[in-house]
């Protein structure tokens, strides 16, 4: 198992390697820079700045000097908010997107699992079609609507929460539940199509020729074994969160790194940019990394470092 | 009964090894010897997971052999092949799987899974020409050309064992591997197959390698007989020769917990049991394999690995019972045994 | 026993002559015979929500062709007497902010959502399956270095990526859809790739092999197949996902050019005048909603109707 | 230094109480709040401001925060005069090109320093020292003696015209008569530093705390990067009796909607110019409701056309594209924010006259002979096709939408429409692959020169490709002349030039678009979209 | 002897996309106390339906029972409720399911699958639970039952699984255990020390038996009754004696004749039935096995025959036992062991 740690481990800093350097090239070839503007700067002022930044250095020396930076975990300064570090950044925003992300994630598990369960159970019946409808308008409703609908009825109408911000509980659920949506209504859709075969096995009949009663049938013995093509979509959905918050963060005005990552393309802001792609992009590695080792946990069947393999 | 110049297979310390993780190798099959002569029916029995289908496959080359030589035809099945002789290989060499449910793709057309090889191999000239032949060996394996353009989940257990068989039959094959063709179908559909197979044999010659732990139809389908153990060989015979005379001790515990389909004699029936609990392939006993169960077991058992011995004519037996310089140190325990 | 209680005297003597048989019928099939497609086809039409779903498709096809026409307004002509005008006779889903007709910019606009909707599903089908079916058979190394490629490309800042390919390559409805797809292969590559690693030691995949069936067939005639049902929950998926990736990417001026109008943007765009003017995000958003509710509809019926353990 | 630190967490106490009570507050009370107990403004500034370094920032969103914790020699009251602010006394050489400015007696920094002449001098020099790059404002200080120069490296900073005679005089030399220095100096870049407590702390700048030291009528008292801002009056400001606003509140609430419900649920005081926008759609509602609130702002967008492609290459198609617009149209239905249709370059925040402009609005019949006649003029038959091009937003997308109908259905011409990314959009324009694409301008100070001298030379902000060596020969001899009218007079000439030729095609006139709540008096967004919160108060309830 | 369980006239239907599945089509049965019923027959001919109709574990839908009764015990079971049947699944009535290889819950230890029936049952702690649980590993002759108890199934042999399946099966001293093809996957040997093990159970707890199975040698090794089973329907039962010696339905012989003998020479041809089972969605109107059946008449394509009571155990569903139709000998293939022996 540590051979097999350090193996993957390996494999996700040449992942890491080649997202620096692709997203370098690509930011190399994007039109525009962090300084321009609709005004254009007198030539000698912008000729310093990108002095100030070295990107009047070769493009090797450059990359160079970013892998190294990176290799030591320091995206450097903020072209576009001068002082403020891509490190600063990342630290302040993330715990925000966490937080928001946390909840999401739960939110959709909690929700996401327990409609396809029951629309499993009552697979075919009035209920397993509500379910399905609540799903497909979970996916057909992208989270900027609902957010708008949400923050509209919830919070101007309603009065019930706050529009925006994120200072207390109340003010995460809005935002929450529409990130949540989403990710809910597939996990739904996966759930119910994994438990109706779960429920369609033996080992079930099995339980219930124990004389267990329906709950207990359904989560001890048939939740497990049904939960993982939810785990594995699990580990893209931490990031897709995570970086797909950013309306959300900007409907709701949340402070989070979401924003930070697309704002920064918008803003050609080179460090922030690489910062971000490489932080979201360990992130994804990591979550699924820790996925393949939730598999295990989940599935004793599972075992570390078996590839299928060609036999 | 056969000599040697009618070999069509041999198999020479066959070893195949499956890697479970770093540390540990399950050796699945663990230096096999054996020829089967052209024309005749090899019966291979023995424990379930022993590596009875593990040797069929590697014979066939769908696994590569961890060590050891399987020669077809005087050519080494194993050795590193052009894709034109792989090709005609696996045209002279074909399987028959255990459960025709799943070794049938069930989206795919009756015709177009037993034309599928003679498309791989280009064996038809044109559309009718495939068209025909399909025909022709559906009606060989008894079913018609109505069947051709319907999909196996249409088909009961026997008949899709017949497809399974009209696909290998397709490539006009010399050796046939049937890993237990027969398990997974009722009696009176066994029968069907079993029939089949047999008629097939004598029209076109097939050699077959016959897998399966149903004792008595392998006794009847086969010529010979070998029963494996944990990888290994135990004993080899006459079909005849093994049941009326078995010799290892394995062999003899198989063959006596046969129900017969008899209440009477099922009534009176002495079995032998075996004791103790089959050892994992991962970590198997020194020595002989069996010896953890044998009733006869010896220190020598679990010192030395027993000889391949041919203890009669044809017959031939893994055991130190029959090694002539083990055997006085049984005595005692053949005494107790009898 | 559950027959009625039939009295044995009363059947003829002559009921007991041997039957004189064909032979060949004892091999007789019961059942008609009906291929894989026709007999999954004949199971789909008994699902009523699925054919709904099959004629909300073809009505909304059909709409996307007729619908502009139908209404005698073109979506491009200005009409600043008229801006903002909530659903009536005249106007039957309202106007919008520069007096266009609604209804005839919904229907014209079908036909781009339809289309990119069912155009990037099927792109990211394709490379999806072959990739998923790929990594999944072979395993092993291929296996770690094509997912680790997908992995890179999801890291990809998606934006930047659009924004460069948006001025490599030319403006134009592939250029939109090469967008669309570059990422949006990987969730059915991971899912077909899966699929594949469970399907591959199916005996019928070692069938194949010892017909000395090569790679590709392998994968593609027999174990791609019978991945359908997955596929088909997946695509379903991506259908949305392609039709609103499509507004965002027109956002960024990759997309349809205004003032031809998608559902995408017409919903992006009707966003902010949800509290004022509500009806111009209803529509184009019901709309959207519907499509997917029938191509789920339509993918459960058709994963039912397709699924061998169903079949008897 | 102890009780400092007590203090500072006090009033953070403080503050936060009172949020939340506003807060309460105003959900109590609906919508229809027409007076607060305290002097608390909550506005919105959008986003993080890049920059609180006088010198570095060169956005509006920094400068709407600058401007209140900061004061330069000048403020510029709410007539739209600059009158003397860290500057006691100003006086101006014969020869317009001497300024002498008198520091203010009992002008103080935040900690307790005084503001001097040295401040000023080291802040100028500072933007102008070539080592100190992401200075883009660094051009507004341009018009002082030798600081071009000694920005680009070919002078030294002591070649510099500014010279502080003693700890409160400061001699400023101008390289010509400017007659807007005077306001000028009461634009961020002219702010002063405290050297002091400055010099050698790069970061003094980047968050709120004792470092940040300023000398304006408010105190940076929080700062939560990404989310908001707190301003304290400050005590010991030289004005602070007419001071009336206690604490700022300001939010970085990116998206317009999401303020504007803020704003309706009582969170904030004020959506809209020059902070953020009062989104499009609301603004009808607005207007019913009697509620927005519209000042000029001296600033116009235009859609340039490129001189160098067909057909704009010909003046005539260009004057024809120009008249078939309906400008009142789009203000009216589009922009709606009381901008005015522009039919000349200069906005009449400068020129009052302009409002009129060089030629009449939506003049279809004169476009169409204007077309025929400069289609013969090229000998082209049929038009090429016709291409607008836009960034992408929401209101430049519908202004290009009802502009492609008008010249469709007045010019009966095909026009297709380009919207692209922002980067790429300056981009395309910037290398001319364009035919029509939409700009703007908004004025850096309020003078006509800094809309005509764009397009002095082809490059640069002029991204029509058009010269005219006549055009910037009068504005070269405009840049001697300090004789108010008379240079007027030459300027208009360019500007004739200029409307004749039509490289670009003005849309409309920026106006301050804004809404507010009653009780918020005193606060004006000026033209230059700056906004002064010194004199701004809350009427109170009681 | 007491009747554990009455069967009568049970009818179990599937509704598929196709057709409604009549899958078991009036069948009757008992089972007596101490007594070891074998279901015996065709694949697809209902064993298993019938069997897990009596947990009434059969999904519904797509199952249904349309009509007939289910006496355990003399109760009603057809008419308990889901909660009352949760009190005699495991504890009165339990099963050993066909496949041995997926009816373990993959990802529960062995020990917990059989420890959840006693807490439920036998209001066991969990200790407790365990405790028993090991007894029983033991019982069933899994070694080492300390380390094994721990284990998940991936971790046992195809073997011990079964023995697993038993150990659950038996944990709560069972009135009535339905095996169902419990041996199907398994060599001979372990078969063997399986039905061994069935049979001291039912020595020592008085248990009664369902059989299922197509291995005539089981049945013949381990079976009171028997039942045959074609098409939905029981077409012959009666003791194993009876059934083995004296068979009066074709389809009896054909199953008999098939199976390979080993004290035969392997030359000549298996007896074969040929042709395939019918169509449960479109079952026919006479006998079921009329079609395969060589010594069909036109009597059986129409009429199901009724029952000819042969001897108080033995009856039999076919109309050559009708004294009308003609005198037909069963084939020498389907004579077993005595009778042969009697004529040779
Ligand atoms: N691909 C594989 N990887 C690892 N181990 C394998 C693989 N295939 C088979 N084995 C192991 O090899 C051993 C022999 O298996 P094999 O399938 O050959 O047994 P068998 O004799 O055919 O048994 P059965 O009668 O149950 O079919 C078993 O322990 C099995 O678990
Ligand atoms: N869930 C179901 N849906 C539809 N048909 C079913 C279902 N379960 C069983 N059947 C049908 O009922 C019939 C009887 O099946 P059953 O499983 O009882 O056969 P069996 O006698 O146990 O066969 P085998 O020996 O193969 O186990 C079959 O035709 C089968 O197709
Ligand atoms: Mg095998
Ligand atoms: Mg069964």
């Amino acid at each position: 198992m540590g051979n097999y740690l350090l193996r993957r481990f390996g494999s996700m800093l040449a992942s890491l390697f080649f997202i620096v350097t692709i997203t370098f090239v690509l930011m190399q070839l994007a039109p525009g820079g962090p300084f321009a503007s609709e005004k254009k700067m007198p030539p000698e002022i912008e000729a310093q700045m990108n002095a100030k930044y070295g990107l009047d250095d070769p493009l090797h020396i450059q990359y160079f000097d970013y892998l190294k930076d990176v290799a030591q975990w320091d995206f450097g300064p903020s072209l576009k908010l001068t002082g403020q570090s891509v490190n600063d950044i990342i630290n302040r925003s993330f715990e925000y997107s966490l937080l928001l992300g946390l909840e999401s994630i739960f939110l959709a598990l909690a929700f996401g699992i327990l409609l396809g369960v029951i629309a499993a159970l009552r697979h075919n019946s009035g209920v397993d079609y509500t379910a399905m409808v609540i799903a497909v308008l979970g996916i057909s409703v992208p989270n900027f609507i609902l957010a708008a609908v949400l923050q509209y009825f919830f919070a101007m109408k309603l009065q019930l929460l706050p529009v925006a911000g994120f200072d207390s509980f109340a003010h995460t659920l809005l935002p929450a539940i529409a990130l949540a949506t989403t990710p809910m209504a597939f996990i739904a859709r996966l759930m119910r199509s994994s438990m109706l075969d779960v429920l369609s096995s033996d080992y079930i009949k099995t339980a219930k020729a124990k004389g267990l009663n329906e709950r207990v049938v359904t989560y001890r013995h048939a939740l497990r074994n049904a939960i993982m093509p939810v785990v594995s979509y699990l580990g893209p959905l931490v990031v897709a969160i995570l970086t797909g918050s950013f309306v959300i963060e900007e409907i709701f005005n949340i402070p989070g790194l979401g924003a930070e990552f697309v704002n920064s393309v918008t803003n050609r802001d080179y460090t922030v940019i690489m910062g971000t792609t490489v932080f979201f992009s360990a992130l994804l590695l990591v979550s699924i990394l820790l996925v393949d080792l939730l598999y295990t946990l989940i599935d004793p069947r599972i075992k570390f470092g078996k590839e299928g393999g060609k036999s | 009964m056969k000599n040697n110049e009618d070999k069509l297979l041999e198999i020479k310390d066959l070893k195949k090894h499956f890697k479970v993780d770093r540390k540990t190798t399950l050796k699945a099959v663990d230096g096999l010897n054996f020829d089967i002569y052209k024309g005749e029916t090899f019966g291979l029995v023995g424990e379930s997971g022993c590596g009875k289908s593990t040797a069929g496959r590697t014979i066939l080359r769908l696994y590569g052999a961890t060590d050891g030589d399987v020669i077809f035809d005087g050519k080494n099945v194993h050795d590193k092949k052009s894709a034109a002789d792989t090709k005609e290989l696996s045209r002279k060499m074909q399987m028959i799987f255990q459960d025709p449910y799943a070794s049938l793709n069930p989206r795919m057309t009756v015709k177009d899974i037993i034309a599928e090889g003679i498309d791989i191999h280009g064996l038809a000239n044109n559309k009718q020409d495939r068209e025909d032949k399909v025909i022709e060996l559906l009606e060989t394996v008894g079913l018609n050309k109505e069947h051709a353009n319907r999909y196996p989940h249409e088909f009961s257990g026997g008949q899709r064992q017949r497809i399974g068989i009209a696909r290998a039959l397709a490539l006009d094959p010399d050796f046939i591997v049937a890993d237990e063709p027969i398990s997974a179908l009722d009696v009176s559909i066994q029968a069907q197959v079993v029939n089949l197979m047999k008629r097939l044999q004598k029209e076109r010659g097939l050699t077959y390698l016959f897998i399966a732990h149903d004792l008595a139809m392998v006794k009847h389908i086969s010529d010979r007989v070998g029963v494996m153990y944990l990888g290994r060989m135990m004993e080899l015979a006459s079909s005849d020769d093994l049941y009326k005379n078995p010799l290892h001790p394995y062999t003899r515990a198989l063959l006596s917990a046969i129900p017969k389909s008899d209440p009477d004699v099922e009534k009176n029936r002495e079995r032998i049991i075996l004791e103790g609990d089959v050892p994992s392939p991962t970590n198997p006993p020194s020595g002989c394999p069996f010896r953890t169960r044998c009733p006869l077991a010896q220190e020598v058992c679990a010192e030395v690995v027993p000889a391949w011995i041919e203890a009669e004519e044809g017959h031939h037996v893994a055991c130190h019972v029959y090694d002539d310089r083990y055997s006085d140190q049984f005595d005692a325990a053949k005494q107790a045994m009898s | 026993m559950s027959q009625p209680e039939l009295n044995r005297a009363e059947i003829e003597q002559t009921d007991f002559e041997p039957l004189v048989r064909d032979e060949s019928d004892a091999e007789k099939i019961s059942g008609e015979s009906t291929s894989y497609w026709k007999d999954a086809w004949r199971r789909f039409k008994k699902n009523k929500l699925a054919l709904f779903g099959v004629g909300v498709i073809l009505f909304l096809a059909f709409m996307s062709f007729f619908g502009g026409p139908i209404s005698g307004y073109d979506y491009y002509t200005n009409n600043y007497a008229i801006t903002n005008q909530s659903p009536s006779a005249d106007h039957w889903f309202g106007t919008d902010n520069l007096g266009r007709d609604v209804f005839s910019r919904t229907w014209y606009g079908a036909k781009i959502s339809l289309f990119i909707g069912i155009m990037a599903a099927l792109i990211d089908v394709v490379i999806g399956v072959i990739w998923g079916a790929v990594a999944g058979y072979f395993g092993g190394k291929v296996d770690e270095y094509m997912m680790r490629i997908a992995d890179i490309l999801y890291s990809l800042p998606y934006l930047l990526v659009v924004i460069l390919l948006m001025v490599i390559l030319p403006q134009g409805l592939w250029t939109l859809i090469i967008a669309m797809t570059f990422t949006g292969w990987i969730n059915m590559a991971r899912i077909v790739r899966g699929q594949v690693m469970q399907l591959r030691n199916e005996e019928y995949v070692l069938a194949a092999r010892t017909l000395g069936a090569n790679s590709n067939r392998i994968m593609f005639r027999h174990l791609v197949p019978n991945t359908l049902g997955p596929i088909l929950v997946t695509l379903t998926l991506t259908i949305p996902n392609a039709i609103f990736t499509e507004a965002f990417l027109s956002y960024l001026g990759l997309g349809v050019q205004a003032p031809l109008a998608s559902w995408g943007t017409m919903t992006n765009d009707a966003i902010g005048a949800l509290q004022y003017y509500p009806y111009q995000l209803f529509f184009p958003a019901f709309f959207i909603c519907l499509t997917m509710l029938a191509f789920n509809v339509i993918g459960d019926g058709m994963r039912d109707a397709l699924d061998p353990k169903s079949r008897k | 230094a102890c009780s400092g630190g007590d203090s500072e967490e006090d009033t953070n106490n403080n503050s936060e109480g009172e949020t939340e009570s506003n807060q309460s507050e105003g959900e109590g009370e609906g919508e229809e709040t027409a007076s607060k107990s305290e002097q608390v403004l909550n506005v919105n500034i959008k986003e993080e401001p890049p920059s609180l370094h006088p010198g570095l920032a060169s956005d509006t969103t920094s400068s709407s925060v600058l401007d209140q914790v900061f004061e330069g020699l000048t403020r510029i009251n709410p007539q739209g005069e600059a009158e003397e602010a860290m500057a006691e006394d100003i006086q101006v050489s014969d020869d317009q090109k001497t300024y002498t400015f008198t520091i203010r007696e009992g002008a103080t920094w935040s900690n307790g320093d005084p503001v001097t002449a040295q401040d000023f001098e080291f802040a100028w020099k500072w933007v102008l020292n070539p080592d100190n790059a992401e200075t883009d404002y660094a051009y507004q200080l341009y018009p002082i003696k030798n600081a071009e120069a000694a920005k680009s490296g070919e002078a030294s900073l002591d070649e510099v015209g500014i010279t502080a005679k003693d700890d409160k005089t400061l001699v400023v030399e101008l390289e010509q008569p400017t007659p807007y220095f005077e306001k000028l100096t009461a634009f961020h870049t002219y702010y002063p530093v405290n050297k002091n407590a400055v010099e050698g702390n790069d970061e003094w700048y980047t968050d709120a705390g004792e470092q940040y030291v300023t000398n304006g009528p408010f105190l940076l008292d929080s700062w939560t990067h990404k989310d908001k801002i707190v301003l304290k009056k400050n005590p010991d400001y030289w004005d602070a009796e007419n001071v009336s606003l206690e604490t700022v509140n300001m939010f970085m609430v990116e998206n317009e909607n999401t303020a504007l419900n803020m704003f309706k649920n009582g969170e904030l005081d004020w959506v809209g110019s020059p902070f953020d926008s009062v989104p499009l759609a609301a603004m009808d509602q607005l207007k019913q409701e009697d509620k927005l609130n519209i000042s000029p702002l001296a600033g116009v967008y235009y859609y340039a056309f490129n001189v160098e492609k067909e057909p704009f290459n010909n003046a005539k198609i260009r004057r024809a594209f120009a008249l078939a617009i309906n400008r009142q149209a789009i203000v009216e239905n589009i922009t709606k924010g009381g901008q005015l249709p522009a039919m000349a370059l200069v906005p009449p925040t400068i020129w009052e006259e302009n409002e009129e402009g060089y030629f009449e609005d939506n003049n279809v019949e004169k476009a169409k002979q204007l077309l025929e006649e400069g289609l013969e003029e090229e000998g082209l038959s049929e038009l090429p096709k016709v291409t607008i091009s836009y960034n992408t937003s929401e209101a430049h997308a519908a202004i290009a939408q009802a502009i492609q109908d008008m010249w469709r259905q007045n010019l009966g011409v095909d026009v297709e429409l380009a919207n692209e990314e922002w980067q790429v959009y300056l981009d395309t324009m910037g290398n001319g692959n364009f035919q029509v694409g939409r700009m703007g301008w908004l004025a850096d100070f309020n003078d006509a020169i800094n809309f005509l001298e764009i397009f002095q030379s082809k490059g640069g902000n002029n991204y029509t490709n058009w010269e005219s060596e006549e055009y910037a020969s009068l504005l070269e001899e405009s840049r001697t002349i300090t004789d108010p009218e008379e240079r007027k007079s030459v300027l208009k000439e360019a500007e004739q030039i200029f409307m004749d030729e039509l490289p670009l095609a003005p849309i409309y006139f920026y106006t301050n678009v804004y809404t507010k709540k009653d009780y918020v008096k005193d606060v004006k967004p000026s033209a230059m979209g700056s906004i002064n919160l010194k004199y701004g108060s809350i009427e109170s309830a009681e | 002897m007491k009747k554990v369980l009455e069967v009568k006239d049970l009818n179990v239907f599937f509704d598929t996309y196709k057709a409604e599945v009549q899958a078991v089509r009036g069948v009757s049965f008992d089972v007596h106390e101490k007594e070891t019923l074998a279901i015996v027959g065709e694949s697809g001919s209902g064993k298993s339906v019938t069997s897990q109709s009596i947990m009434k574990l059969i999904p519904m839908p797509p199952g249904k029972f349309a009509g007939g009764s289910i006496k355990f015990n003399g109760e009603e079971l057809l008419d308990k409720s889901e909660k009352q049947m949760e009190d005699i699944r495991g504890k009165e009535i339990s099963m050993i399911f066909q496949d041995p290889m997926t009816s373990l819950n993959p990802t529960m230890t062995v020990g917990k699958q059989i420890a959840e029936s006693l807490i439920k049952h036998q209001n066991m702690s969990k200790s407790q639970a365990r405790k028993r649980g090991l007894e029983l590993l033991e019982l069933v002759g899994i070694p080492n039952p300390d380390a094994r108890i721990d284990q998940y199934p991936h971790e046992y042999s195809g073997g011990m699984r079964q023995r697993a399946m038993i150990a659950i099966a038996l944990a709560c001293n069972p009135k009535l255990l339905i095996a169902d093809e419990p041996t199907t996957a398994l060599d001979v040997t372990i078969q063997a020390q399986i039905l061994d093990l069935m049979r001291d159970l039912q020595d020592k707890v008085n248990t009664s038996i369902i059989l299922i199975t197509h291995d005539l040698g089981v049945v013949a090794n381990a079976a009171h009754r028997v039942a045959v089973m074609y098409g939905g329907k029981i077409v012959e039962t009666g003791t194993v004696d009876e059934i083995f010696y004296n068979p009066t339905h074709p389809y009896t012989w054909g199953l008999l004749g098939s199976m390979p003998d080993l004290d035969r020479d392997g030359e000549e041809e298996l007896q074969a039935i040929p042709g395939t089972p019918p169509d449960l969605s479109d079952p026919p109107k006479g006998c079921p096995f009329a079609a395969r059946c060589p010594y069909a008449m036109k009597v059986c394509e129409n009429h199901m025959p009724d029952y000819f009571e042969l001897s108080d155990t033995q009856k039999s569903a076919c109309w050559l036992l009708d004294e009308r139709s003609p005198k037909v000998e069963p084939p020498e293939s389907a004579k077993v062991g005595g009778s042969k022996r009697d004529e040779e």
